[in-house]
This record gives structure tokens, sequence and C-alpha cells, in this order.
């Protein structure tokens, strides 16, 4: 296989990101060995279902951001996922490893099986459609209890979860399920990755772009579209496998159509056609949660309302301002970076990279999260000035347009890829 | 059959509220093809502002102001934040829409407190109208009967009056409806106002019935934008007949399946799927438009 | 190898014949032109060779297949590639995508006889593809490895050299009627379906064009026919011209008896 | 490249980092190892000296709840009933063992894994001592054995499911307060067949555990000689309308309905039987014993329909405990007060009574004993008299007992509801 060298680059990255999540998120000192933990059991049941949402965000973003269908109905597939895996370890005494094929064969003939009427459908058409199987599922496992168990829900623990043999001695519950869930994540990160880059992944795009031109290419584009769907409902699967091994009980109301929403958003947010994007998407969404921690609400009744109706606002902001989502800002970002001077950009990049090592090392040595924050703040008082004009005219681009809109006087809606892609290359001309 | 008929009548009755609403959706489909899911937060949002005003005014002033009020805030949402995403791709609209769902649903949390309050000081009583075996309250016929009268008013204003045709040609093609002099910014705003206006509309009917609060119009939404597709987005008179024939068929599937594996509990699962079936049959929905694309 | 044939091919379009009993045929080698006036029914007779449209009667043969009973999909794979009025390029990949996507049918199955093996086939092949690109088997990419060498070449026969890595929506209309060009050929067809490949192009370029259309013609050794009203591009390169009015063949020769033929002297400067 | 991969990861811990404002072992004085931090390999619970979550200024309990999304604010009341009563001990009481109560409320979002999060943030981040008020059923069935398998008092579960309170040896810690749906189903099945023998029965239930558990209790108190159910009709709470179900459950020829709903369905029942000129015996459930009821339905549709409570009306002002439940809601509250809140005071009086004893030996199975032996056959302040409470190692059912209620209406034309009958024990069911 030759590795072209952005290829490289980019699996180093994303070597980083694992090694990051697996060192960094749930503990501050690699060995569980009765060291403290700085990133305790919350942390690392946060980071598990980050991976969960996760793998859902990377199924969704084939289906809907490379091939172009909508899907409002995830939650349905996770369902489907979650349920058999639970049926098979709870009632048949399965081990997990074991549950993860029939958790994803089943729920990617559920996602064939809506594939093939979704073909005729698009836009809003399709997600109702979709968002039908959410509204449905429900009530489907509460109905059918003889294999569900009802509304009672399915509560899995026991000896089929557990970490084998030594390994049980080193990790708690917790974090074996952590690993596991991180280990499917990076897993099924790669595989959408090959699946995108590959001759699949490229049938994916051309149809999104344009069907009549995919199908002279020789592109059955029904058939792909349902493989879109099947696929995409594999990961959602697994995803419900891995929730299930996480919070150890399933339940119909386990996931509501309001979850199969915010799926979308997540992706949307992330960046659409997007590996990283998914994966930000996905992290970032669960760490709303915490907004309510460092925000000094009290405890008014509604004090808890608070939090969602500012995400509510950083929603429209993030959509506004950022129109390719987070990860189409760190292209942006990328794009200026490369029309830097090298001195400048290694400043710029330097910087920070500098003030994550200087805060490992702080909070290595003294301990506690202030060291991580002391070093960060070094970090970013070092690369400030240097981020500040981009800063600046990203904000002010944003700021531009709401003005422009507000004044009534911009001008006709532009199809906005090739508006930004002008956009790049006037960046380029510089 | 007289079960029958009061089954139907029911589904007509629930069927006209879904109606309503999703007329507010077809509006801002019409004239910006996206699907705005902040649609009954907003509503949700106004008929509490309604209520809030019920203690000082009489209920038809209040009725009447509050529909300028919701043409107002709709106004004002379509100039502050969809504006700026005006071009963008749909998907990031439909984000903003969930962004000001957010918003609402949780500044009326927190303004008036997630307790269900009774909408107090509601003119159209319980007084019931009898035909044959059918039971209609007041309240039913005055559902229905702003149902119609709605979609009669968006019909004619789309089809005859130069605003509407002007507001169907910015949404078909904004760039060549301003090279033809339509201020398309204007329609687009305008648009809005007035799905605002209906939305509040819908929720001024359905407080009464489900109780006033916070995630009253969550289910109206879905169950709305369930029969807005139905009927075929672009089409007012498919939004009220698609709202009917979801209450209609959910009122007979809870009533005539069987108990043992369909049933009420199913009601809703069964309809949904009658509707995706309908959808494959007629892709764009039952009075929808087919769009042709050349190459 | 008997080139495409096509026989008392109609389509309407809810009233208006689009296509009222055109034959044609193209041999192996060709190069053949469709003229005639706007909704001659040029694009259409197109759409129906590559099944975007299905013909409401006749027939169309390429080779030993009858394309009337084929997938749009299908007709890549009897060696027919086409290109768009309007460009129908994948706008946000970059050119060598758009080739690497052009020369999907490369490794597809060969078409096998017969609904049952079709579809059978067809679903296992798309099990395995699917399985191969996730894990990326040797297949998959020495497939790849393959298709980016062709999509190089025909880069650097078409002077694509300087765009390559930029996104298809961000080129000019000119460049990317060319990328289409190549989109088509790195599919090795026998035979290209060329839709107005001049529109948009200056004098000069024209000129260009001629050449660039003889040479792929002569390289890589395909059929070409050709829809086009710039007769300047038209007449030096074609073997045969073939005019279409209202749906109807008026008239069909070398580029002289063409341009002498009464019928097509009324249909473009009469009224 | 990387080097903006690098950039992403920065951006990530600046998000973990500024979120995270995790607290060293060395903030609690105790040296003992966090609960949380037990392997769970080790499913003995073991639990000695002063135990996490008490310090020695403060008792720190906890609780998973929905307060945000949907389904949230509809139960801020009870909440803010027991956080009210924590408030006022603390100011006025001085607190509990001369330490202060502090009550940590996580969100949960109404879903089991939220409260899985919640939980494990409650016990890592907050040390809590006990687990208070944990409110859903679907929620709390998540982090029920954990809980349990790590030796924390989980007390007064806010949900009427069956299971909790069903196998205490199971789950020794978990202890259930509101009464089982499942038994109050069997309550009102018996006093139907005893009291409208030979009418038929319609049920009417919300399509979950809550209406599932009503339905069985149902079949199993109804007599079935005397009666007969002649239609079960369920609603999802979403419903907009429930019309189409009354329509069902009048033509089926019912005399006697049970509605297992919560508030806004059961207004609906009620209302929209009236519109059918329908007017069966309707007995609900005992979440709407409350007098929002009246304005949800008019007091003269509400006439005559039943249902079960045994704690003291809100409107009993003239009673002194209401009256200064009314006194803490106003100081301490941020909400007025209510049946919910009432029931909030209920479940706040009961910790600090268990607290209390446990004084001499604050651990969590020294609060555990206390509460198997100090509630033997307990009169509180809150339940009406006779009302008793009673607890021990294999009987963790909270409130057994409870009083029929019937709608009536007062002089000046507001609606009440009028205690009746004779205290039915639900232990004997």
């Amino acid at each position: 296989m030759r590795l072209s060298s952005p290829l490289l680059l980019r699996i180093l990255g994303f070597a980083f990101l694992a090694f990051f999540l697996i060192y960094w998120l749930p503990f501050s000192h690699a060995l569980p060995d009765g060291l403290p933990m700085r990133f305790g059991t919350y942390r690392t049941i946060q980071a598990s279902i980050a991976c969960v949402w996760v793998l859902v965000a990377l199924g969704l973003n084939i289906l809907t951001g490379y091939n172009g269908q909508i899907s409002l109905g995830h939650t349905a597939f996770v369902a489907t996922g979650g349920y058999t895996a639970a049926i098979l370890m709870a009632d048949h005494g399965w081990p997990f490893w074991a549950v993860l094929i029939p958790a994803a064969v089943v729920s990617g003939a559920l996602g064939l099986a809506v594939g093939i009427p979704a073909l005729r459908l698009s836009g809003p058409y399709l997600a109702m459609a979709t968002m039908a199987l959410a509204l449905a599922a429900p009530q489907v496992l509460k109905k059918y209890d003889g294999l569900t168990h009802g509304t009672q829900g399915i509560s899995v623990r026991g000896d089929w979860s557990t970490a084998p043999g030594f390994i049980g001695d080193m990790v708690t519950q917790d974090q074996w399920s952590y690993f596991v869930a991180l280990f499917l994540a990076v897993v099924m990160t790669l595989i959408a990755w090959n699946v995108i880059r590959g001759r699949v992944g490229r049938a994916f795009v051309a149809i999104r772009d344009s069907e009549v031109a995919a199908a002279s290419m020789g592109i059955n584009v029904p058939r792909y579209k349902t493989i879109a769907f099947a696929i995409s409902a594999i990961f959602a699967g697994i995803a419900g496998a891995a929730y299930v091994q996480i919070v150890g009980y399933i339940a119909p109301e386990s996931f509501n159509v309001l979850r199969s929403i915010n799926f979308l958003t997540t992706i949307v947010v992330g960046g659409l056609a997007s590996i990283l994007g998914s994966i930000l998407g996905a992290i970032s969404f669960k760490m709303v949660d915490d907004i309510s921690d460092f925000l000094p609400l009290g405890e008014g009744p509604m004090a808890e309302q608070v939090p969602w109706a500012l995400y509510g606002g950083l929603l429209i902001v993030v959509v506004t301002i950022m129109p390719y989502g987070m990860a189409g800002a760190i292209r942006r970002f990328q794009m200026w970076l490369a029309f830097r001077k090298p001195s400048e950009r290694r400043v710029a990049l330097g910087g920070p990279a500098l003030g994550i090592v200087a805060a490992i090392a702080v909070s290595e040595l003294a301990g506690g999260s202030l060291g991580i924050i002391v070093g960060l703040v070094v970090a970013l008082a070092i690369t400030y000035s240097l981020w500040l004009p981009a800063l600046v005219r990203g904000a002010t681009r944003g700021y531009g347009r709401w003005v422009g809109a507000l004044r009534g006087s911009r001008g006709p809606p532009g199809f906005v890829t090739s508006e930004d892609a002008s956009d790049e290359r006037s960046d380029a001309e510089r | 059959m007289d079960e029958l008929l009061q089954q139907v009548a029911a589904g007509l009755a629930t069927g006209s509220i879904y109606g309503l609403l999703a007329l507010a959706l077809v509006l801002i489909y019409r004239s910006t093809t996206v699907i705005n899911f902040a649609q009954g937060e907003m509503a949700m949002f106004t008929t509490f502002v309604a209520w809030t005003m019920l203690h000082w005014g009489t209920y038809w002033l209040v009725f009447i102001l509050i529909l300028l009020m919701a043409g107002g805030l709709g106004a004002l949402i379509e100039r502050v934040v969809i504006r700026p995403v005006e071009g963008a791709p749909t998907l990031n609209v439909i984000i903003v829409t969930l962004g000001l769902f957010a918003i609402f649903s949780n500044v009326a949390t927190i303004v008036w407190g997630g307790q269900p309050q009774a909408f107090s000081h509601y003119p159209i009583n319980d007084e019931t109208v009898k035909l044959g075996a059918v039971v209609l309250s007041v309240h039913d016929l005055a559902i229905m009967l702003f149902a119609a009268l709605i979609m009669i008013g968006l019909y004619v204003f789309f089809q005859y009056t130069p605003l509407g045709l002007a507001m169907r040609a910015t949404a078909q093609n904004a760039t060549a409806s301003r090279l033809m002099g339509i201020r398309v910014g204007r329609m687009l705003t305008l648009g809005w106002a007035l799905s605002a206006s209906v939305g509040a509309v819908a929720g001024m009917f359905v407080a009464p019935i489900v109780l006033l609060q916070p995630p009253m119009m969550l289910a109206v939404l879905l169950y709305a934008f369930a029969a807005a597709v139905l009927g075929g987005l672009d089409s007012p008179f498919g939004a009220v007949v698609g709202g009917l024939i979801i209450g209609v068929t959910e009122s007979l599937v809870g009533t005539y399946t069987p108990k043992e594996w369909l049933g009420p509990e199913m009601a809703l699962t069964v309809t949904v799927f009658i509707i995706i079936l309908v959808l494959v049959i007629r892709p764009t929905g039952i009075f929808g438009k087919r769009v042709l694309r050349r190459v | 190898m008997t080139g495409l044939e096509i026989r008392e091919l109609t389509r309407s379009f809810g009233g208006i014949i689009a296509l009222d009993d055109v034959s044609l045929d193209v041999h192996p080698g060709e190069i053949v032109s469709l003229i005639g006036p706007n909704g001659a029914g040029k694009t259409t007779l197109f759409n129906c060779i590559s099944r975007i449209y299905d013909p409401d009667r006749g027939s169309i043969r390429f080779d030993d297949y009858d394309l009337v009973k084929m997938g749009p999909d299908d007709v890549v794979n009897t060696g027919i590639a086409r290109t768009f009025q309007n460009v129908e390029l994948f706008k946000t990949m970059t050119v060598i995508q758009n080739l690497l996507v052009g020369q999907h049918s490369r490794f597809s199955p060969p078409l096998r006889k017969g609904l049952f093996w079709r579809h059978a086939n067809a679903a296992i092949h798309a099990f395995r593809e699917v399985f191969a690109c996730a894990a990326r088997l040797p297949t998959s990419w020495r497939e790849e490895r393959l298709a980016r060498d062709t999509a190089e070449e025909v880069v650097k026969f078409l002077g694509l050299e300087q765009v390559k890595n930029i996104p298809a929506g961000a080129l000019s209309f000119g460049i990317q009627k060319n990328v289409e060009l190549a989109r088509a050929l790195v599919a090795r067809p026998r035979m290209i379906l060329l839709d107005e490949p001049a529109s948009g192009l200056s004098h000069e370029e024209l000129g260009h064009l001629g050449e660039v259309i003889k040479s792929v013609r002569d390289e890589f050794r395909v059929t070409i026919l050709v829809v086009e009203h710039h007769m300047e591009l038209v007449m030096p390169i074609s073997d045969r011209i073939c005019v279409l009015n209202f749906g109807r063949k008026i008239a069909e020769g070398t580029p002289a008896e063409v341009q002498s033929n009464p019928a097509v002297i009324e249909a473009y400067l009469g009224e | 490249m990387w080097l903006s991969l690098i950039g992403i990861a920065a951006l990530l811990l600046v998000l973990v980092v500024a979120c995270g404002d995790d607290e060293e072992g060395e903030e609690t004085p105790t040296g003992t190892p966090a609960a949380a931090e037990t392997p769970t390999g080790d499913k003995t619970p073991t639990v000695a000296g002063p135990d996490e979550g008490i310090t020695d200024t403060e008792i720190i309990l906890g609780a998973h709840f929905a307060l945000s999304g949907t389904m949230g604010a509809a139960y801020a009341p009870v909440l803010d009933g027991v956080r009210s009563y924590f408030k006022y001990v603390n100011a006025e009481e001085g607190g509990v063992c001369g330490r202060e109560i502090v009550y940590k409320v996580e969100d949960d979002q109404y879903l089991p894994s939220g409260a899985v999060e919640a939980v494990a943030k409650l016990l890592e981040r907050d040390h809590i001592f006990a687990m208070i008020a944990g409110l859903g059923t679907a929620a709390h069935a998540a982090v029920w054995d954990d809980l349990n398998e790590k030796g924390i008092p989980d007390l007064w579960i806010m949900s009427g499911a069956h299971m909790w309170a069903a196998d205490p040896e199971a789950h020794p810690w978990s202890v259930a307060i509101l009464p089982d749906y499942y038994v109050e189903g069997t309550i009102i099945g018996k006093y139907i067949s005893e009291n409208y023998a030979g009418k038929k029965v319609g049920f009417f239930g919300q399509n979950d555990e809550f209406g599932e558990d009503e339905l069985a209790g149902l079949k199993n108190g109804l007599d079935p000689e005397k009666n007969e159910i002649v239609s079960e009709q369920t609603y999802e709470p979403t419903d907009v309308s429930v019309r189409s179900q009354v329509i069902n459950l009048k033509n089926s020829g019912a005399e006697v309905v049970h509605g297992a709903c919560i508030p806004p369905g059961c207004a609906q029942l009620i209302k929209e039987s009236d519109r059918l000129g329908w007017h069966p015996q309707f007995f609900i459930g005992y979440v709407n014993a409350d007098a929002m009821m009246f304005d949800y339905a008019s007091p003269e549709l509400m006439e005559g329909v039943i249902t079960l409570q045994g704690n003291k009306m809100a409107d009993w002002t003239d009673d002194p405990v209401i009256a200064e439940h009314h006194r803490i809601m106003d100081e301490y509250g941020n909400m007025p007060a209510g049946n919910f809140t009432v029931e909030g005071q209920l479940v706040g009086e009961l910790t600090v009574e268990a607290l209390r004893a446990t004084c001499d030996n604050l651990t969590r199975q020294g609060l555990m004993d206390a509460v198997h032996t100090i509630f033997d056959d307990y009169q509180g302040d809150i339940g009406i008299p006779g009302i008793l409470i009673d607890l021990s190692e294999d009987d963790h059912y909270g409130v057994e007992q409870m009083k029929l209620l019937i709608a009536g209406i007062d002089e000046n034309g507001k609606g009440t509801w009028e205690y009746f009958g004779d205290i039915i024990n639900f232990r004997e069911q």
C-alpha cells in the first residue's frame, strides 16, 4: 500500500487523537493501579457515551453528509442494535463480543429495508419517512413485549460485560466499557474512512452531487443509496450495542425523536461530509451537558433550562458563522495558515503545541486541573496575537452577513459552495 | 355504523388541529423551502403570551393582538436569525430552526414554569352540537372553521393576489424573482410573519385541549409535519387534508385493528407506516407537485 | 463490432413529439455529428441512448447489446460514455476524484445475461465491494492505483494538470467541459457521446477543441457522436452529419452533402 | 496537516478542561477511597467509618432528576419541596447532627444514559452520602443496580413502578416512597368489586409501565364474578386528543372507568366524556390528587371523581403542618405550595428523621439500619392521621396506606378533594 504523505499524516493525526482520548480523557496517569484518577468515573462514562454518539454520527454522516439522504430516524437503528445486543446478552447469555455482529446485521437489515422505499423520497419527504421510524420504535418495543420485555426495559448486568481475566483486576467496569467503546469508535472510524476514501464512498458523493451523471458513470444509483442506508444503520447498530455495554440498561424511553433530531444537529455542527466533523460534533454535543457546570445558575426552579436556552443560541451562532461546521472552520483555518509566512506559522502552531506540552507537564508535576489551565493560558497568550486577525475576520464575516441581512442589502443568495470556493481562491491569491 | 361515524368525527376534529399547524409549516416551506421545526414552539410561546395578556383584556381582542404580535415575532426571527443563513445549505437553516426550538421551549419554561396551566378565559365553551350519533363541540367546529378559512385564504392569496404570486415566485427561483423586481427579502419576511400568525392560531386552539405547558406543541408539530408531507408540502389544501387523513386513520386504527397485535397502542405506528406507503406511491405527497430535473 | 444502431426511435413528452421515427447508424471509428435547431430532439436522443429516458418505440443497439433493456448505469458497461450539455460534474469533488468516479464501471463486474444472474451477481458484488473497501483489501487498493494512473494519464493528455486538485465546482465553465470529456475518457469507452462540447468556448478555442476531438478519436480509438450547433466545429471534424428538425431526421451525409441539402438550409435559414 | 490536528486536540483539551472542574481526592477530609472507585469486582459493599459525603459541617445528599427537556419542568415542584425543607432545617433547626444538609441535584433529562452519568457525577464529584428521591422509572432502573452494588442508600425513589420494593433482598439499599401503581390498581379493583358489583369496567391508561402496572393491579383486584373489564384503552402522553379512546370506552358500555393517567390526560378523559354526554364513575390515579385538577377540568365535571392520597392537602391551610409548609415554601422555596411540594416535604422529613436517628453512627449502613428500624408504624406530620409508614429489612414499600378521596364542590363553587372511607392498607392487598 502506497501511503501518500497526507494520508500518513492524517493517520498520525488520528493516532494522536486516539491517544489523547485514551490517555488524557479518562485518566491523567496511565497506570490505573490506585493512583488518583483526575478524570474519574463520571468523565469516563461521559467519554464512553461520547464514543457511542461518535459511532452514530459517523453512520449518519455517511448517509446524510456523503450520500445526501436525510435521516431523522437514527434512534430506531440505535435501538434495534441495542435491543438485539441486550436480548442476546440478557436472555441468551451471549458475551458482548459475540453480539456485535448480530446487532450490526439486524440493524443493517432494517437499514436495507428502509433504504428501499427511501429511494423514491428526498428532502423533507425522506426526513418525515425516517422520522416515522423513530416515532414508531418505542411503540413497537412496548407492544411486542414477549421479545423486548416491553416497558420494563432490559437490564443487562453481569459477567457478560465485565473485563476478562487480569484486565478486570486492573480497570473498573466503567473504564472497561470505555475502552470497549473507544475501541469500537476507533475501528469504525477507520472503516468509515476506508469506505469514504474508496470506490464506494466516491459513488456516494457522486450520487449526492448528480444522480444522472453518477448513473452514466455506471453507478447503480438505487443500489448504492440502499447500501448507504445499510452501512449507516450498521454503524448505529454497533453504537446501540456499545450503549448497552455502557449503560447496562435499555428501555423504549432510552431514545426519543428529539434525540434523533439531535444526531442531525451533531453532524451539521461538526461538519457534513467530514469524518473529523462527526467526531468533533459528537464530542462537543456531549460537552454541552457541562455548560451548567460552569455557569453560576443558582437553584432557581428552572435554572437547568438556562444552559439549554443558551445552547439554542449557540447552535444558531455556530451554524451561521461556520456554515460547514467545525470541520469546515478547521479547513478554513488551514487555508489561512497556508498563506502565512513560515515564521508566523511556526508561532501560530508551535505556540499551542508548546502550550499543550507545558500544560501536560505542569499538571503531571503539580497535579490538578489548575496546571492544565495555567498551561493553556500561557499557550493562548503566545498565539493569541497571531490568531486574532483570523478570529476577528471570521467573526466579522459572520457579522457582516448579519448586518447586511438586517439592512436587506445582500446580493442574490448564491450557491454557498461556489461562493465559498471563491472565498478560498481569493485567500489563495493573496 | 354510529361508532364508525363517531370515530371519523373524532379523527376529523383532531386532524384539523394538525392541519392548522401544517398550514403554518407549508407557508414557510413555500417561501423558503425549509421545514421550520420551531413552528410549534413559537406557537406555544405566543400562546403563553396570550394567556398572560388574557388577565387584562377580552379574548377576541387578545386573539387579534396576538396574531399581530406573532407576525412581528416571525418577521423579527426571519430578519435576525434566518437571513444570515439564507443561501446556506438547507440543513443549516433547519438546524437554526432547531436552535430556535431550544430557545423558545426553555425560555417559556423559565418564564412561565413547567406546570401545565388551564387555558382559562376561553370564550368558546364546551357546548356540543349533535349530528345524529356524532357529537362535536363548538371548539371542534371553531378549529375546523379556522382551518378551512385559513386554507381558502391562503389558496386565494397564493393563486390570485400579486403578493402571493410574488411569494411563490420567490420560493421557486429567488434570483430570477429578484431580477424581475420582486423584493425577495420582503417576501421571505412576510412568509415568516404569516406563518407565525397561523401558528399562533393553532396554539390558541390547542392550549385548551392539552393544557398550556411548554411541551404542548411538540407532538402537534410532529403530526403537522407528517400532515404537511402527506398532503404535499407546497399545497395548503394538502396540509389540511393530510391532517384530517392522519387524524381519522389514527382513530380508526386504534378502534378497529385487532387488539392482540395492534390496537390503540400501535395507532401512531400504523398511521406513520400508511404515510410512508403513500409517500412511496406519491413521493411528493398527495397534492404535491412533482419536480422534474432536466439534464 | 457493429457500432450504434438506432431504429425508428420515437419519444414524446405529453403530446409534444421530441423524436419521431429516428434511425441512425454510427460505425466504429467514425465521428458523427448530430445537428439541428434548438428543440430538435438532439439531447433527447442522447438521453434515450444513455437510458435516462425510455423511448416510446424503437430500438437502440450497440454492438451486441440491446440498450433499451438496460438501466442507465449499464450503458457505460457496454462501452458508451457521455458528457452533458449543462455539465454534470461532481461539484464538490476535485478533478482527479471526478476522474476516479468516471472509472467506476472499469471495476464493476461484467454484464451478465439473464435477470436472475444479473441481480444475484450484483448483490454478491456489492457485498464484496463494500467489504473490500471497508477493510482496504489488496484488491481495492490495487484497483485504486490503476485508476489513479489512468486518471493522471488523461489529465496529462487534456492538459488539466494545473487544476487537477481543485474542486470541479470552482472551475470555469470551459474547463468544466474539458473535465467532463476527461471523465468520459477514463472509462475507456468505445464510444463517446459529446453533448455540445463547444458551448461557452471562444472562437480560437473552437479550433483547438476540434483538434482535441480528433486526437481523442485517434489516441483512444473511440467512436464519437457529437451534438453541436457550432458549424465551425462540426464541419471540419465530422465524417458524417445527421440533421434533426422537430424530432425528425431531415438529412444525413457527409458535411458537404448536408451543407447543400435544401431541407437543411430551410430548417436553418427558413422560418 | 498534523499540526492542525494538534490544534484540534488543543481545542478538545480546552473543552474538556473548561468543562471539568474535577476535584482531587484530597478535598475529602477523610482519606477513604471514594466508593465510586471501588472496583465492581468487589461485590460486597465495604462500608465502615465515617462515610463519603459526611464532613464535619455537611451531610451531602444527591438526586438525579429530570430538570431539563420536555418532561423536566413538570416534576420540578417535588424537587423544590425537598430542597426547601432541607433549607428550612438548615436555617431554623441548625441542620442535622450538627451538620448542614447539602442537596446536590443532577439533570438526567429523563433518560437512562443521563441518569447513569448523573449518578457517576454525584458519587465522584459531589461525594454524596445517599441518593434521595431519584426520579423516573426508566432513568432509575438504569442506576439502581449500581447503587446497590456500591452500597449507596437509595431512598424514596420517585416512581411507583412495581419493581422497586418487590424484592428487597436483591436490592437492599433501595427504598420506594410512592405507592406502587400495581397496588393502587388492586385497591381500586377491590373497591369497584365491593361497591359497584355487576357494573362494567373500562380502563384508560398511559402506554407505559404506569398504565401497565395499574392494569395488572386492576385485574388482580377485580372479582371476576362481579365485574368484567369491557375495554382497555391506552393513550400516549403526547397524544393531542384522546377522544377516540373515550368513544371506545363509552361504546363498550363501561359504567366505571379507571384512569391510569397523568393530569393532562385525566382532564381530557373527563372533559371528553362529558362532551359525549357520558358520565361513568371515574377513578383516577393518585398523581392527580391535586387541586390543579379543578382548573384543568371544571369542578362540576370533576365532582364525584375518586382518587387516593395519604397526605394532607396543600389547601388545608388551617392545618398547622400545612400552614407551616406554606411558610417554608414562601421563605425558602422558589415555587408556590401545592400537593407536589407537600410530597417533597414528606421526603425531606423522612430523610431528616432517618439522619437524626443515625447521628451517632453516620455511615451508610447506619442510615439504612435507621430506616429499617425507626419507621415502624411511623406517623408523619404530612400524612393524615392513621397513615403510617412501615419499613423493615424485608419491607421496602414506603407509603403503603392511603385513603380514598372524592372530588366535591365547596360553598364558593370551588372544587375540593374530600377524604372518605377507611384507610386502606396496601400491605394487605
